[in-house]
């Protein structure tokens, strides 16, 4: 746990992080709003005592009732892992402004949750679905995806249908209205 | 007649076929052998004498096409094998001995394998394609000298006709490429094209040298010109055009590292991508064909032909000895032949036996008997095989020629087992700003240096 | 890369053939066995409970829900009366009905599994004492049982297991590796599996007898 | 009307899909659906000369399932599009709907050459949010496990490089490498490749005879073979022409694409978790961080050395480890159902390609709520995209290789 830099974050981004700092074993923390987060982003990546360069994972969580994506950072100024949190995710119509033009690299991992959770980040050029077919209706890891035997956790107590298609308004952005007929 | 007939019904399949087949040749044998010995004998001898270069080439092609395919299967076998034992593995070792049936089992499935084209495939290109290769590969089978006057024609022209057919066979790789319609095969076929046509000049120029140096263009011609030591060989006069005729070689017969037309991690199996069945097998067998080819002419061209290495007769006559030739008129043994032929077979048997029971490794007597049988045939064959090789001129030629091509055949295969493939512009480069000027200077040297002896 | 052009290729060319010469690496299966860890659990083998039946229910929920059909269920059933196979429901709607039975507490009768009837354990406990229970001699102490037994019975089996502390799964899979170990009685002439047992029960009687004199066998 | 047209009736010429006999024309028409980011239409239209080559799933040197579109101008490849998903599985999705226990199984087969990273991180994420302390014999067994591994992935990478440019014998001598290795692994987890050994709060098993003669055996001459194999290779002109300046990733370049692992490092950023943020016992190993191509950034070249440098330290690990190998328990005392209270936790290690990490909500059952694995080949495979254009085909393999993509990892 590092002290100092919770009180750099608190100083530095005082009034825009949704709640306070925490930090748990080597992990620290902060909730920001989808509308900071790429000034924030962009001052923990080029500010000199923040640095943090390395963009380690970056997961989209359902929480059952709101959509978060979660970044994961590496600096050599500290010797924590800083987890930032964007929150407040409608679940009906997820959009996130998209960190490529910081890491480009984060494109496919934008993708990659763009296509399991539907969140739309806005800004990427590229944003398809990357490990499902093209012709894919629904998001898997969202939580009303139920698994086909996974009859004890449904409400139900039977076994739900595979794919339950919860496609938010406009799904993906750019999109031309997709018309296949599947065979 | 009920006889016949219940006969008959006891009898077994291959009984119901042998026996009428057994029949009809009792009948007709009597038959053809006084047709053939009176009329029909005398007739094509006629035709044949009538026209006796068109026999010989027909005879020549037959005896051509027979020789490549087992060419082939050895030296399918020899690569799976020696490339296994370079990678530390044991190789084929299920079918045959030590595995050496493998090939010819393979070559059974092939046969076997279903016939298939693409849906959108130019059908009759894609099925002569290959033919065309194999083809042209085995065409030039015709003028090796495997040994003192056995080759198939002794063309004037030789080198000529080499390259000239040799240049064919991109043609047919071409067709196979274009017309499988797949882009793999495409490319590998325009690789195959682009590849084989720069490395026919370099090819070609290394042996214009050679071609200086000796006067002739006859292959067999240049085969004699090497005989006696190994110095004579050309090697050591053409150093530089052997080594470029070498690497250039390599590039023709698409082996590794210059094998980028059938380069499975790039373009799947190049040109030959969508072929199935013999047509593959057509193709497969035409690449191991051209390794032969290129090591025998090689061999041919820079190592000394079908010649031994060295001159026994120089060596003997140079400590007065006469040429050693085991004459030999097995008739003047009359009786004593007779009981040697009944006899030795056991009593050698038996001999080479014997170490194997009574010795330190104590077999049981069937093991021994089988060892010693085994020893005895292969002493018999040894004796054979040098009276053989002594007494006649084309088996110590045609010996000595296959030691050497298959020497060469084994450094392709060293090779394949060792390097990694070069990139197409490295390919290239290489061939127009390496071994292009290379080879012409070979030329320009051997030319200047031909002009300076002449004058002296 | 070494400053004489084309050193390396010459030099990649020499490992090669030196190779050429070395001894194989090949384990030419199946006239060779792989010499495999006695810890290796790659093998899948069918296991019996605690009450010696066979562990697998026979229910083919395993095969009918593998989604490539790579498990194939087959062989004799329980009772040794018909192949059971995975095939349409009809076939193996008895089987089911019989699991149920099986699960309901109630017995089966296995008459095919008559060898995990109890066995005299005298002999094995010499044998344990002897090896200390210690599960680290497992070889030497199933070899022992078999010596004694003429083969390793279940109950022998989860004897071991019970003394050294050493999990069944283990045991078995160790003993089931060995190609001299055998879980049947040997196929002896003339003599029934009851006789059997009694010649193993006088051997154990006399070993012991021997370690208790301290004779240690040599004498008869 | 007619037999067939009754037997077929979708089939028709208007389905871009289908290609009846001679139309050639419709060759080019793929994807079969309109383009959905401009991106993908930028991509699928082809100029003068130009042509796509699907290059996958079926192919010799994808490394498992994956497709990358082409689109050539001859030999030269104009720009390039990787498809995955060929080998999705959801494993994520599992793990969400499985116990912490049995994860552990779960996400074995991710990562199938160096499964025991895939089986770290989760397992330390866990362990973060229950709070455990894992014995320290325990962590030192993890290590030398893992960097037996890490040798053993690092040889088959070298292998894998030699048979993607054509060279067949180093792949062999790769896997007469690894093949001790994993033997030596089974004889202390049981399997020769999904190892499932690792558990919450500890191993599986402690190290056995078997294990430790062989792995002493191997000792002795690992470093010898190593320098035997790779000279075949790194003295080799063909191989070293074709490898250097294919490829360059410089510095920047390398962080902008979240790049880890040796790739990173090639790219003359010291970055290795094991000392950038320290876990298990890597603090008391000695060891080095080779960084390669510190000026101008790294090529295939100094990707595959660099590789070969970490087996040597790797080796030294090793040796470290089985000299400070400390007595005591390899399990920390945990109770069979795991209910950890709610929480977040993230993990990661340094797996053989890069940053190997975990990151794990526990909502108080005995699932996980949500379980991210990232992957290093993921973001690793990116780069083919950037580094492949003008470039021959050929350079694909050798550059694709040289990022030591594993599918099973990229497709999850």
């Amino acid at each position: 746990m590092d002290r100092l830099l919770r009180k750099r974050l608190e100083t530095r981004f005082d009034g825009k992080l949704l709640g306070p700092v925490r930090q748990r074993h080597d992990e620290t923390e902060i909730h920001v709003g989808t509308a900071d987060l790429v000034e924030i982003m962009n001052a923990l990546h080029d500010e000199a005592d923040l640095k943090f360069e390395i963009l380690a994972d970056l997961a989209g969580v359902d929480t059952g009732d709101q959509m978060q994506v979660t970044y994961h950072l590496w600096s050599e100024m500290t010797p924590d892992w800083l987890r930032v949190i964007a929150d407040g995710l409608p679940r009906d119509n997820p959009r996130i402004p998209s960190l490529t033009g910081l890491w480009p690299g984060a494109e496919w991992m934008e993708r990659e949750t763009y296509d399991m959770f539907g969140i739309i980040f806005e800004g990427n050029r590229d944003l398809r679905r990357i490990y499902m077919p093209p012709d894919y209706a629904s998001f898997p890891l969202r939580k009303d995806f139920y698994l086909a035997d996974d009859a004890a956790r449904s409400p139900g107590g039977g076994v739900r249908h595979m794919e339950q298609t919860h496609v938010p308004a406009q799904a993906s952005p750019n999109a031309v209205r997709r018309t296949v007929k599947t065979r | 007649m009920t006889t016949v007939s219940r006969s008959w019904g006891n009898m077994t399949t291959t009984g119901k076929v042998v026996v009428p087949l057994l029949l009809l040749v009792l009948v007709l044998g009597p038959i053809a052998t006084v047709a053939i010995g009176s009329w029909i004998g005398p007739w094509i001898v006629g035709l044949a004498s009538a026209n006796l270069p068109i026999v010989r080439f027909l005879v020549a092609v037959t005896g051509v096409l027979l020789f490549s395919i087992p060419t082939a299967f050895i030296i399918i076998y020899m690569e799976l094998k020696v490339i296994a034992f370079m990678n530390l593995r044991v190789g084929p070792d299920r079918v045959g001995p030590a595995g050496a049936a493998h090939s010819v089992v393979a070559g059974l499935k092939v046969l076997s394998k279903e016939d298939f084209s693409p849906n959108a495939a130019d059908r009759t290109v894609f099925t002569w394609a290959p033919v065309l290769v194999f083809l042209t590969s085995v065409m030039t089978f015709l003028i090796l000298p495997f040994g003192p006057d056995l080759v198939g024609m002794k063309l004037n022209i030789g080198v000529l006709y080499l390259f000239s057919i040799g240049g064919m066979t991109v043609v047919g790789l071409l067709l196979a490429g274009w017309s499988s319609f797949n882009k793999y095969s495409l490319l590998g076929g325009l690789r195959a094209a682009a590849q084989v046509v720069s490395y026919e000049i370099p090819l070609t120029l290394s042996v214009v040298g050679l071609i200086l140096l000796a006067g002739t263009m006859n292959v067999y011609t240049l085969g004699l010109q090497q005989s006696g030591w190994f110095t004579n060989w050309y090697v050591f006069r053409q150093p530089l055009g052997a080594l470029i005729f070498f690497i250039a070689s390599i590039a023709e017969a698409n082996r590794t590292p210059f094998d980028l037309t059938e380069a499975d991690s790039e373009i799947v199996a190049g040109f030959a991508t969508e072929y199935s069945g013999m047509r593959f097998g057509f193709l497969f067998f035409a690449e191991y064909v051209n390794v032969f080819l290129v090591s025998a002419l090689i061999t041919t061209f820079f190592f000394g032909a079908w010649n031994a290495p060295v001159d026994i007769n120089a060596i003997l006559g140079f400590f007065n000895i006469a040429p050693i030739t085991i004459s030999f008129e097995l008739g003047t043994l009359g009786i004593a032949l007779l009981i040697a032929i009944a006899v030795l077979p056991l009593i050698l048997t038996l001999a080479l036996a014997a170490p194997f029971y009574f010795g330190k490794t104590q077999r049981p007597a069937w093991q021994a008997l089988v060892i010693g049988f085994i020893l005895f045939n292969l002493v018999g064959i040894g004796i054979l095989g040098l009276i053989a090789y002594v007494n006649v001129p084309w088996i110590a030629g045609i010996t000595w020629f296959f030691l050497k091509a298959f020497a060469f055949v084994f450094v392709f295969v060293w090779m394949r087992g060792t390097f990694p493939r070069v990139r197409i512009d490295q390919l290239m480069g290489f061939a127009w700003k390496w071994l292009l000027p290379a080879a012409l200077l070979n030329l320009f040297v051997t030319a200047a240096a031909i002009i300076v002896v002449k004058s002296l | 890369m070494t400053t004489i052009p084309g050193m390396g290729l010459v030099r990649g060319m020499g490992l090669t053939l030196t190779r050429f010469f070395q001894p194989k690496a090949t384990i030419k299966w199946p006239e060779e066995q792989a010499d495999v860890a006695p810890k290796f659990r790659g093998r899948l083998q069918l296991l019996y409970d605690e009450y010696g039946t066979l562990k697998c229910e026979t229910c083919f929920q395993c095969a009918q829900a593998c989604p490539i059909e790579c498990i194939d269920m087959g062989g004799v059933d329980t009772r040794g009366r018909f192949h059971v196979h995975w095939g349409p429901p009809e076939t193996y709607g008895e089987r089911r009905e019989e699991s149920a039975v099986r699960r309901s507490g109630r017995p089966v009768a296995d008459t095919a599994f008559t060898h995990f009837e109890g066995i005299d354990l005298l002999a094995l406990d010499v044998i344990l004492d002897a090896h200390d229970h210690d599960p680290r001699e497992m070889l030497a102490i199933l070899e022992e049982t078999q010596a004694a037994y003429g083969y390793l019975p279940v109950a022998a089996l989860k004897h071991i297991s019970r003394t050294t502390g050493a999990w069944y799964a283990q045991i078995y899979g160790t003993a089931s590796y060995y190609r001299h170990l055998r879980f049947e009685p040997p196929a002896a002439a003339g003599v029934p599996e009851a006789g059997q047992a009694q010649i193993a029960a006088e051997a154990a009687f006399t070993t012991r007898l021997d370690a208790a004199l301290g004779i240690g066998g040599q004498v008869r | 009307m007619t037999a067939s047209n009754h037997h077929q009736p979708h089939l028709s010429s208007d389905d871009p899909r289908i290609m009846l006999d001679g139309e050639i024309g419709q060759f080019e028409s793929v994807p079969p659906y309109p383009p959905r980011t401009e991106r993908e239409a930028e991509f699928y239209s082809l100029r003068d000369g130009e042509m796509f080559l699907n290059m996958g799933p079926q192919h010799p040197s994808t490394h498992g399932v994956l497709r990358v579109v082409l689109k050539i101008n001859g030999e030269r490849v104009v720009d390039l599009d990787p498809v995955l998903g060929y080998l999705h599985r959801g494993v994520e999705k599992l793990c969400e709907n499985s116990d912490y226990h049995h994860i552990i199984s779960q996400v074995d087969p991710l990562e199938y050459v160096s499964s025991l990273f895939t089986e770290w991180a989760p397992v330390m994420a866990f362990e973060k949010l229950l709070d455990v302390t894992v014995p320290r014999r325990a962590e030192y067994i993890r290590v030398l496990t893992g960097e037996l591994l890490r040798v053993s992935s690092h040889a088959l990478y070298q292998g894998w490089m030699a048979l993607d440019l054509g060279g067949l014998a180093p792949i062999l001598y790769s896997f007469i490498e690894r093949d001790e290795i994993v033997e030596m692994l089974a004889a202390i987890t049981g399997q020769r490749m999904l190892f499932n050994y690792f558990r919450i709060g500890g191993v599986n098993g402690d190290l056995n005879h078997e294990f430790m003669s062989r792995l002493g055996d191997w000792m002795s001459r690992a470093l010898k073979e190593h320098e035997t194999n790779i000279g075949l290779l790194n003295e080799n002109e063909i191989f070293v022409r074709r490898m250097r300046g294919i490829g360059r990733v410089d510095r920047d370049m390398a962080l902008k694409m979240a790049v880890t692992g040796p790739n990173i490092r090639a790219a003359g950023v010291p970055f290795d978790v094991r000392r950038a943020h320290p876990y298990s016992v890597y603090p008391e190993l000695d060891f080095n961080i080779p960084v390669r191509g510190s000026n101008g950034g790294g090529d295939s070249l100094d990707r595959y050395l660099l590789r070969l440098d970490e087996v040597r330290e790797s080796l030294k690990i090793i040796d470290q480890c089985l000299h400070n190998m400390p007595d005591g328990p390899i399990m920390a005392r945990l109770p069979r159902l795991l209910r950890p209270r709610p929480g977040r936790a993230w993990a990661a290690v340094e797996a053989p390609r890069g940053l190997y990490g975990t990151y794990a909500i526990s909502d108080g059952t005995d699932q996980p709520f949500r379980m991210k694995i990232h992957d290093p080949s993921f973001v690793n495979m990116q780069l083919v995209g950037q580094l492949m254009k003008n470039n021959l085909i050929a350079d694909t393999m050798a550059v694709m290789a040289s990022l030591d993509p594993v599918m099973g990892g990229i497709d999850k």
